[in-house]
């Protein structure tokens, strides 16, 4: 854990074939995740071996998000990937367990999108307790 | 290597034989620790409602009014962080090792409104920059 | 005398009068009122001849030898029509003409023996034939009611068949007519040769829908059946000419009980146990399937497979403490133990029934081999119960394939809520099968008792008392999933279904009145037809006499359980508790109802709940082919066991 | 039979519950103490009956109660036939019917869970059944009889010829009192993957029938182990009864539970190794 | 005296909580705190149950199911709040898929404040939840006399 | 037409006190399909960070669980302080380092009784938890709550422990681990337990790696992978080997904890020994975080990563933690296929799931 280990920028195109090669050197896939930016979105993933992290970056565009599965290559990914797909409403193609957008269901749908700020429903002190049939 | 079938029998069988483990809670209340965080106690006699508790307190549980010299505490809200204690300088806030008695909903509901927990703030907004290539 | 020829010949005159009717309606009449007929004689048949010893009857030298005549040529006839029907089989098939020739062959030397032993009583009637009697009669009568009806819509739901229902009913009747021969005649080559008949037409019915399938199965089972006769003609052939017992005439076969007597004894048993679709045998049973469902009723309850383990308790007093009996009882075992597994992994409703028949059967066989006073008790009741609550389910299980279109337990989840009274007769059917205190249980207890009194050979009765402990724990496991799948509540509402026609409930209504009326009246049914005839041979000296050990408040119990079958329900339909109705548990994730939960993939999903079909702890595959060889084996020591 | 019996058979439709309530009750205080626990009071059976029939009754179908009435009912018999000195097998098949009218109450309520609870609570019938069978098939070799009068009435050395049979009934005694390595169709304490199996979908009275009929059937089994040593005496007998009754619930608190295979096969080869084996060599001894 | 403060069964439900409240329930459960000692039974069936104790705040998803689990419970019965997130969302308030309290879905009889809320004051809950159970008992036996 | 049995198995279960929920499709009892769903618990923490400064976000990471809610706290002050670039006090580090451990061993216990639930072994589960709540009881007093400890804090601890309560906590721990060493042998030894754990739920030691397996399960699969050599807290100072087991089944990763659980007193044993004294916290006046940076340490099921962006504001740009249950469910996935139904929550407890955790 340090700063030692900085996030190689590549591009998205390089990302699968990147994989490919980090499976191959016996990599493995620790996470992926995301942030919203104002223009674009960036999917951070790490790959660990021998208590060392190999970490990637890469620009998805905010017009079209559209990230291409690794799945087929790191079966773990389908987690993540679902779970960016649900959180920031990237288009996953190649998905090897895919939930649809149905992984976590949340109620905000894709929380992570737009500004990073999000409007909420009914807050809770103030509103209405259910009312008790007894009462 | 102890015999398999053996010391799960002995262990049951002594168990049996002896006092059970069972602290008979509501009959026997045992000593609590000096530390254990039971339910936040407030004296009014030394607030000067300065808020400092309330803009330290995590979940917004303590409302502060300077002018109406009010202070007041929703202990639903409350998650015994001991914030408020450690912030508070007059030392009016204190943390009692009692956890506090069972609520009904008459009590939330006295809460909820006499107190007047506030709404929650509404998010802060996070600066979107575009990220500096040369920042680490 | 006139009362047997009216039940062999009258078949015979209606089946030429349904072949040759000019109208279906006319035809259909004629089936009613025919069977209708025959089920009355039957009747009269028990009434006449109530509580009687067995009485032979001679029709006078003349009369005799014409008899015999018929029979040969009757023989031949049916060996060539078999020989007709082979016409398009394959030439690796060639062992069955081979058969047909080998048994032809066999009977002809016999009968054409010079000083052939003669037949002096041809006919005779006792009990027990009364008893088999009113079952073809009755049960015959009601399958036939349900098959009028039954053919009509199958040949509606499968055009693709060729509709021959004049030749399917008059078989049917011929059939009637081969059982009541074999059941009433005391001349063996005349019981051969209504033996072959019954062969014969189980191979014309099983073939009848004319698909690959139907026949690949219809020439199993006529090869499984012509194995047996040529067995069966081997007794005969042995029985013309050993000085030692030189007769045709079952009854003094039988008599005789010694040594002499085991060899055509064991003969028969071969023959018996074919037909009663034992364990090397069992497949063409199975195959049987494909037959419409009124078919597989016939051969199932009343006819064919009763033919063979009538045969077998017939000559029980001749295995009754031998080797040989304990083999054939072995073999029995095997089979009852073998097809209860296999019926678990069974989903085809017919299928389950048609190993519950096996087994059932298994369980007959056993009896006979054991031979004692108590096991022929148990025997006959089986026999009794079991043709009507394998009819009655056979019946119902044809009605709920119209209603479901489809033959696999799966499909008739929630029947007591879409045709309760279906449902019920399906019920009736499976409890009599298999649960205290209807029939079934009752002879299983009494298996039990004379099981543990065996004593041929050390322990056998022991291992035998084994096999129907372990082979009765599948048989509660098989039949209640099946009864479970019936009364579980539809997630939604079903879809509405056809009316049951009325021809088909009331054959299936009488059939469940039947079952019920046989519990609760089998201490007559005992006293009747069984007392008699097992008193008639301990009076001979063939069994041990029969010992009365049931307590009189075995009685009144099983008399409290089953009235409280059946006021249970009654109070319940009184005096209904109000109670509120909730959704099924389903870990909280309901969604609608009981029907659908939310998925892990967010969607809704339906909840669905397969029976158990053990697929992976009890196989088939290797049950069966251990059966078979366990029972081959069984089967060869048998047949040397007799002849040393 | 004399009016003795009659009374006994009295007594048990009476007192049954009391007695299964009681024994119930002491296995939870017994439990609780081999875990380090307080545990409950002696009387919580009770309370926990007469709390059901407080409550609502809420039913995924009508026709499950019915179900459950025929449990209760041939539950009853069961009972009556053995304490009226009646025929023991004939006692177990009224047993054996009880529990497939309680497999189709849960079959009726077609809620998973339930219905899976049944399948096994088949499964098990299945396994136990061949050792069941062969307890009064023992007595019969022994005494000559199934009549539970004449089992009582029987030698003390029976016990000691029926060994391997009272090795096999207790080992299917812990799948019917529903004790781990075997309560794999439902749980009475402890958690289990089919929530509560069999009585998943029943509430309220409903499921105080089924505590009921528990109750009667553990009296019944209790009976049953004391036929083996009936010849020595009530003195003797039931204490030795009773222990070895309780000794379930050391097996239950020294075991995990085990899988429906390995159950099915492991209660086959006891009835074959303890029960056949033992019939088999009964002339000898 | 109603038996159902004799024998009362729980339900636990879970509903976003972090496992903390939920630990100190199970604690409850076991020789130290022994709730059994009460009759206390951790049934894991609404259908058996008489209290719903519930931890955590509700979400999206945990709503409904909270809704379908009191709804399978049958009458008379109580629901106990236990922890911060069960009573308003605690420090969880905030977030986008919390709703806030369980008093949103389903009606509460008993509060049990903490993070996490201490088994004691479980068992104290509980032993209000008695008081909450046998009026509602006795109004239901009277109403059943009623109809 | 019913081909398969398809069940919910939870989100309420009572084997799982958690809301995890399965799509469990069954032939007879073996499960052909599982499909694990998540959502029962997500709060959505991670968004938090627009609520909270950077300070009371421990708070909310601290809660994240409260099973491993220590190490998530310790983590978290552990990342912001990288970003921040403070430099915590020896005896800071020593008491997190304890306190870990602790957490380890009550989070391994309280696993204890709930497989031991989970496969009916009731008198286990209860004893197991008999022995977890003196580990609590040690926590109460040095912390002040029972499952939520409230003593990390960006820069340090909240909370001193006097090194006379913590000489008699190391006599204690002794004293647990004796009792405790009865229950694992028992564990290991009995038949029954070994008859539902060994050879069920494989997980091959190329399938661990492959599928991304954490913590425990990966070890139990001969992954020597251990997030405390990554040389964070105290831990380079201590003397312990990571533990594996190679059998790659239910019963190895069993073993593993168990093993842990030892290992466990004795690095507080050696954390006591060493503790050094001194200040237990540096002001963090007039520093705010900035940067990027990925964390990872080991929590008691494995490798738990936090990801944070800081741009020197109040709040925290993006948060995110990625913990050891979501990288195992892969691996669960793989072990369930095939299975029986009974063995559905033995296997999901071998990887000792935490939903809180994973949803986040
Ligand atoms: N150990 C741990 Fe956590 C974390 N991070 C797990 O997945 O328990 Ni709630
Ligand atoms: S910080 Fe202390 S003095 Fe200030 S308002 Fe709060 S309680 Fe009163
Ligand atoms: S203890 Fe924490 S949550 Fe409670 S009132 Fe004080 S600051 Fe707020
Ligand atoms: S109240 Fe606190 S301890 Fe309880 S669930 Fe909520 S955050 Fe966790």
């Amino acid at each position: 854990m340090s700063q030692a280990e900085p996030f190689n920028e590549i591009e998205l195109d390089q990302w699968v074939a990147t994989a490919e090669g980090l499976r191959a050197d016996g990599y493995r896939l620790v996470q992926m995740t995301g942030t919203a930016r104002p223009d674009h979105f960036e999917v951070m993933a790490s790959f660990d071996k021998d208590y060392r992290c190999a970490n990637y970056r890469m620009r998805i565009s905010r017009e079209h998000p559209q990230l291409p599965s690794i799945s087929g290559i790191f079966l773990a990914a389908f987690t993540y990937e679902n779970e960016l797909k649900d959180l920031f409403g990237f288009e996953v193609p190649g998905l090897a367990i895919d939930y649809g957008g149905n992984f976590l269901r949340t109620k905000t749908k894709i929380p992570f999108a737009g500004s990073v700020t999000t409007k909420k429903g009914p807050t809770t002190a103030s509103s209405q307790p259910a009312a008790n049939p007894e009462q | 290597m102890t015999v398999p079938w053996y010391s799960i029998s002995a262990l049951v069988t002594k168990s049996a034989l002896h006092k059970p483990a069972t602290r008979l809670y509501p009959f026997e209340k045992r000593a609590p620790y000096a530390r254990t965080r039971g339910h936040i106690q407030f004296k009014i006699d030394d607030c000067n409602y300065c808020g400092i508790c309330a803009h330290k307190c995590p979940t917004h549980a303590i409302v502060t009014n300077k002018k109406a010299k009010t202070w007041a505490i929703d202990h639903t809200l409350c998650i015994l962080c001991n914030s408020c204690v450690d912030e508070c300088r007059e030392g009016c806030i204190t943390l009692s090792n009692h956890p506090l008695a069972p609520l009904g909903p008459a009590d939330v509901a006295r809460f909820r409104e006499e107190y007047q927990a506030p709404p929650p703030p509404p998010p802060t907004e996070v600066e979107l920059t575009p990220r500096d290539p040369a920042a680490p | 005398m006139l009362l047997i020829s009216f039940l062999i010949v009258f078949p015979l005159l209606a089946a030429l009068a349904i072949a040759f009717a000019p109208t279906a309606d006319l035809r259909s009449a004629f089936v009613r009122w025919s069977a209708l007929a025959l089920a009355i004689a039957s009747v009269v048949l028990a009434v006449a001849y109530f509580r009687t010893g067995p009485e032979f009857f001679s029709l006078g030298d003349t009369w005799n030898g014409l008899l015999d005549q018929v029979f040969l040529l009757g023989g031949i006839a049916v060996a060539l029509v078999l020989l007709y029907l082979c016409r398009r089989i394959s030439v690796r098939q060639w062992y069955i003409p081979a058969l047909i020739l080998l048994q032809m062959g066999l009977i002809l030397v016999a009968e054409l023996a010079p000083g052939h032993p003669e037949v002096a009583r041809p006919f005779y009637v006792d009990s027990f034939s009364i008893l088999m009697a009113l079952i073809v009669g009755v049960v015959g009568w009601l399958i036939a009611v349900y098959a009028v009806r039954y053919m009509r819509d199958y040949h509606a739901q499968h055009p693709e068949v060729r509709d021959r229902q004049p030749a399917f009913f008059a078989i049917v009747f011929l059939f009637c007519a081969a059982m009541f021969g074999i059941v009433l005649t005391n001349h063996l080559p005349g019981l051969f040769f209504f033996w072959e008949i019954t062969t014969l037409c189980s191979f014309w019915l099983i073939g009848y829908s004319g698909t690959a399938e139907a026949m690949r199965n219809a020439y199993r089972a006529l090869t499984m059946n012509l194995i047996g006769g040529v067995f069966f003609a081997a007794a005969i052939v042995w029985l013309t000419f050993n000085p030692e017992l030189q007769t045709w005439e079952l009854d003094v076969v039988i008599a005789n009980g010694g040594a002499a007597a085991l060899i055509p004894a064991a003969l028969i048993a071969v023959a018996g146990l074919t037909k009663a679709a034992q364990m090397p045998f069992h497949t063409w049973l199975l195959g049987a399937m494909v037959a419409p469902t009124p078919v597989s009723a016939l051969l199932h309850s009343s006819t064919m497979v009763k033919a063979g383990v009538f045969i077998l308790v017939k000559f029980a007093p001749v295995y009754h403490g031998t080797e040989v009996g304990l083999l054939l009882a072995l073999i029995g075992g095997v089979t009852f133990l073998a097809t209860s597994l296999i019926a678990v992994n069974q989903r085809n409703a017919k299928l389950v029934l048609a190993y519950s028949t096996i087994a059932n059967l298994g369980l007959v066989v056993m009896c006979a081999g054991v031979g004692t006073t108590a096991t022929l008790w148990a025997a006959m009741l089986l026999i009794l119960f079991h043709a009507v609550a394998k009819a009655l389910l056979f019946l119902s299980v044809g009605t709920t394939e119209h209603l479901v279109h489809s033959r696999d337990i799966e499909d008739m989840d929630g029947l007591v809520y879409r045709r309760p009274v279906l449902a019920m007769t399906l019920m009736v059917g499976m409890l009599g099968m298999f649960l205290a205190p209807f029939g079934m249980l009752i002879s299983k207890y009494t298996c039990f008792q004379a099981f543990l009194t065996v004593d041929v050979f050390p322990g056998g009765g022991i291992l035998l008392m084994a096999i129907l402990a372990f082979g009765s724990a599948p048989t509660l496991f098989f039949w209640t999933k099946w009864m479970g799948k019936l009364v579980a509540m539809p997630r939604r509402t079903p879809e509405p279904m056809p009316e049951v026609p009325r021809e088909q409930a009331f054959a299936l209504l009488a059939l469940t009145g039947l079952t019920y009326l046989a519990c609760v009246l089998y201490p007559f049914v005992d006293w009747a037809f069984i007392l008699p005839y097992t008193q008639a041979l301990a009076d001979a000296g063939l069994v041990p006499p029969p010992s009365d050990s049931t307590h009189w408040e075995t009685f009144i119990l099983m008399s409290v359980m089953l009235a409280g079958m059946f006021l249970l329900p009654v109070l319940f339909w009184l005096r209904p508790p109000h109670y509120a109705t909730v959704s099924g548990y389903l870990s909280g994730a309901n969604v609608a109802g009981s029907a659908s939960y939310r998925g892990a993939m967010g969607g809704e999903r339906e909840v669905t709940a397969r029976g158990y079909y053990l697929t992976a702890f009890l196989d088939e595959q290797r049950l069966t082919r251990q059966g078979l060889i366990a029972a081959g084996i069984l089967m060869i020591a048998m047949l040397m066991g007799a002849a040393l | 039979m004399n009016l003795e019996y009659w009374g006994f058979a009295l007594a048990f439709i009476v007192l049954g519950p009391v007695v299964g309530g009681l024994l119930a009750g002491i296995d939870r205080r017994l439990t609780a103490r081999m875990q380090s626990r307080q545990g409950p009071p002696l009387l919580q059976p009770f309370y926990d009956v007469l709390k059901l029939f407080e409550k609502d009754t809420t039913v995924v179908t009508h026709l499950q109660t019915l179900y459950l009435w025929a449990f209760l009912f041939f539950m009853v018999i069961a009972g009556v036939i053995i304490f009226l000195g009646g025929n023991l097998l004939l006692s177990l098949f009224a047993m054996t019917v009880s529990g497939i009218f309680l497999c189709l109450a849960a079959e009726s309520t077609n809620s998973p869970y339930s219905k899976i609870g049944s399948a096994r609570e088949m499964l098990l019938m299945m396994a136990y059944e061949p050792m069941l069978i062969i307890v009064p098939l023992g007595f019969f070799l022994v005494v000559g009889s199934f009549q539970v009068a004449d089992i009582l009435a029987g030698e003390p050395s029976q016990v000691v010829q029926l060994l391997g049979v009272l090795i096999g009934f207790l080992f299917v005694l812990t799948i019917k009192l529903r004790k781990s390595p075997f309560d794999i169709s439902t749980s009475h304490h402890g958690h289990q993957e089919l929530v509560k199996g069999l009585t998943t979908d029943m509430s309220g009275r409903d499921l105080a029938l089924v505590e009921i009929g528990h109750w009667y059937e553990n009296v019944i089994l209790l009976a049953w182990l004391y036929l083996f040593f009936g010849p020595l005496g009530l003195l003797w007998a039931l204490p030795i009864a009773v222990v070895l009754f309780f000794a379930e619930v050391l097996v239950d608190n020294t075991n995990a539970r085990l899988k429906w295979g390995t159950t099915v096969k492991a209660s086959w080869w006891v009835a074959v190794l303890f029960g056949v084996t033992n019939l088999l060599v009964l002339p000898f001894i | 005296m109603s038996f159902l403060t004799k024998s009362p069964w729980i339900l636990h439900y879970a509903a976003t909580s972090c496992n903390g409240c939920d630990i100190e329930l199970l604690a409850c459960l076991t020789p130290l705190y022994d709730v059994e000692r009460f009759g206390i039974i951790n049934t894991g069936n609404p259908k058996h149950a008489d209290i719903l104790m519930v931890t955590g705040s509700v979400n999206e998803e945990s709503r409904k199911v909270l809704e379908n689990l009191y709804e399978q419970m049958p009458d008379p019965k109580a629901v106990i709040a236990i922890g911060a997130c069960a009573l308003s969302g605690g420090i969880f308030r905030e977030a986008y898929n919390v709703y806030g309290g369980i008093d949103q879905v389903i009606p509460v009889d008993v509060y049990v404040a903490g993070c996490a809320a201490r088994p004691e004051s479980i068992i104290d809950g509980v032993v209000r939840a008695l008081g909450v159970l046998e009026e509602r008992s006795k109004n239901r036996v009277r109403q059943r006399k009623v109809a | 037409m019913a081909n398969r049995t398809i069940v919910p198995f939870g989100p309420q279960h009572p084997v799982l006190p958690e809301p995890i929920h399965l799509d469990l499709e069954l032939e007879d009892e073996t499960v052909m399909q599982a499909l694990p769903s998540v959502g029962y618990v997500h709060r959505g923490l991670e968004l938090l960070a627009e609520h909270h400064d950077y300070l009371d976000m421990a708070h909310v990471a601290e809660r994240i669980c409260g099973i491993c809610s220590f190490i998530h706290s310790q983590g978290y002050c552990q990342t912001v302080e990288g970003l921040m670039g403070l430099e915590v006090p020896p005896r800071a580090v020593y008491l997190r380092t304890m306190w870990a451990e602790i957490s380890r061993i009550q989070s391994h216990l309280l696993w204890f009784g709930l497989v031991a639930d989970a496969f009916g072994y009731e008198s286990l589960f209860q004893h197991s938890w008999r022995i977890r709540e003196q580990i609590v009881d040690i926590i109460e007093e040095t912390a002040g709550g029972r499952v939520i400890y409230g003593t990390c804090k960006v820069g340090g601890v909240r909370r001193d422990v006097d090194n006379e309560t913590l000489q008699r906590i190391g006599r204690h721990i002794r004293e647990i681990e004796a009792e405790y060493n009865e229950l694992a042998d028992i564990f290991r030894n009995d038949r029954t337990i070994r008859k539902r754990t060994v050879g069920i739920g494989m997980l091959e030691p190329e399938n661990a790696h492959a599928l991304g397996a954490v913590g425990p399960v990966a070890r139990a699969s001969g992954i020597a992978f251990d997030g405390r050599r990554l040389g964070y807290a105290a831990y380079p100072e201590l003397d312990w080997e990571p533990v594996v087991e190679q059998a790659g089944d239910s019963f190895a990763r069993c073993e593993v904890r168990l093993r842990e659980i030892n290992q466990s007193f004795d690095l507080i044993a050696q954390c006591i020994a060493r503790m050094p004294d001194g200040e237990i916290e540096v002001s963090i006046k007039g520093k705010r975080p900035q940067g990027e940076v990925m964390g990872r340490l080991e929590q008691p099921r494995g490798e738990v990563c936090y990801y944070m962006q800081a741009d020197g504001k109040k709040n925290l740009q993006r948060f995110r933690v990625r913990t050891p249950t979501f990288a195992n469910i892969a691996p669960l996935v793989h072990m369930l296929k095939g299975c029986d139904l009974a063995d559905v929550p033995v296997i999901t407890l071998s990887i000792d799931p935490c939903v809180s955790c994973t949803e986040r």
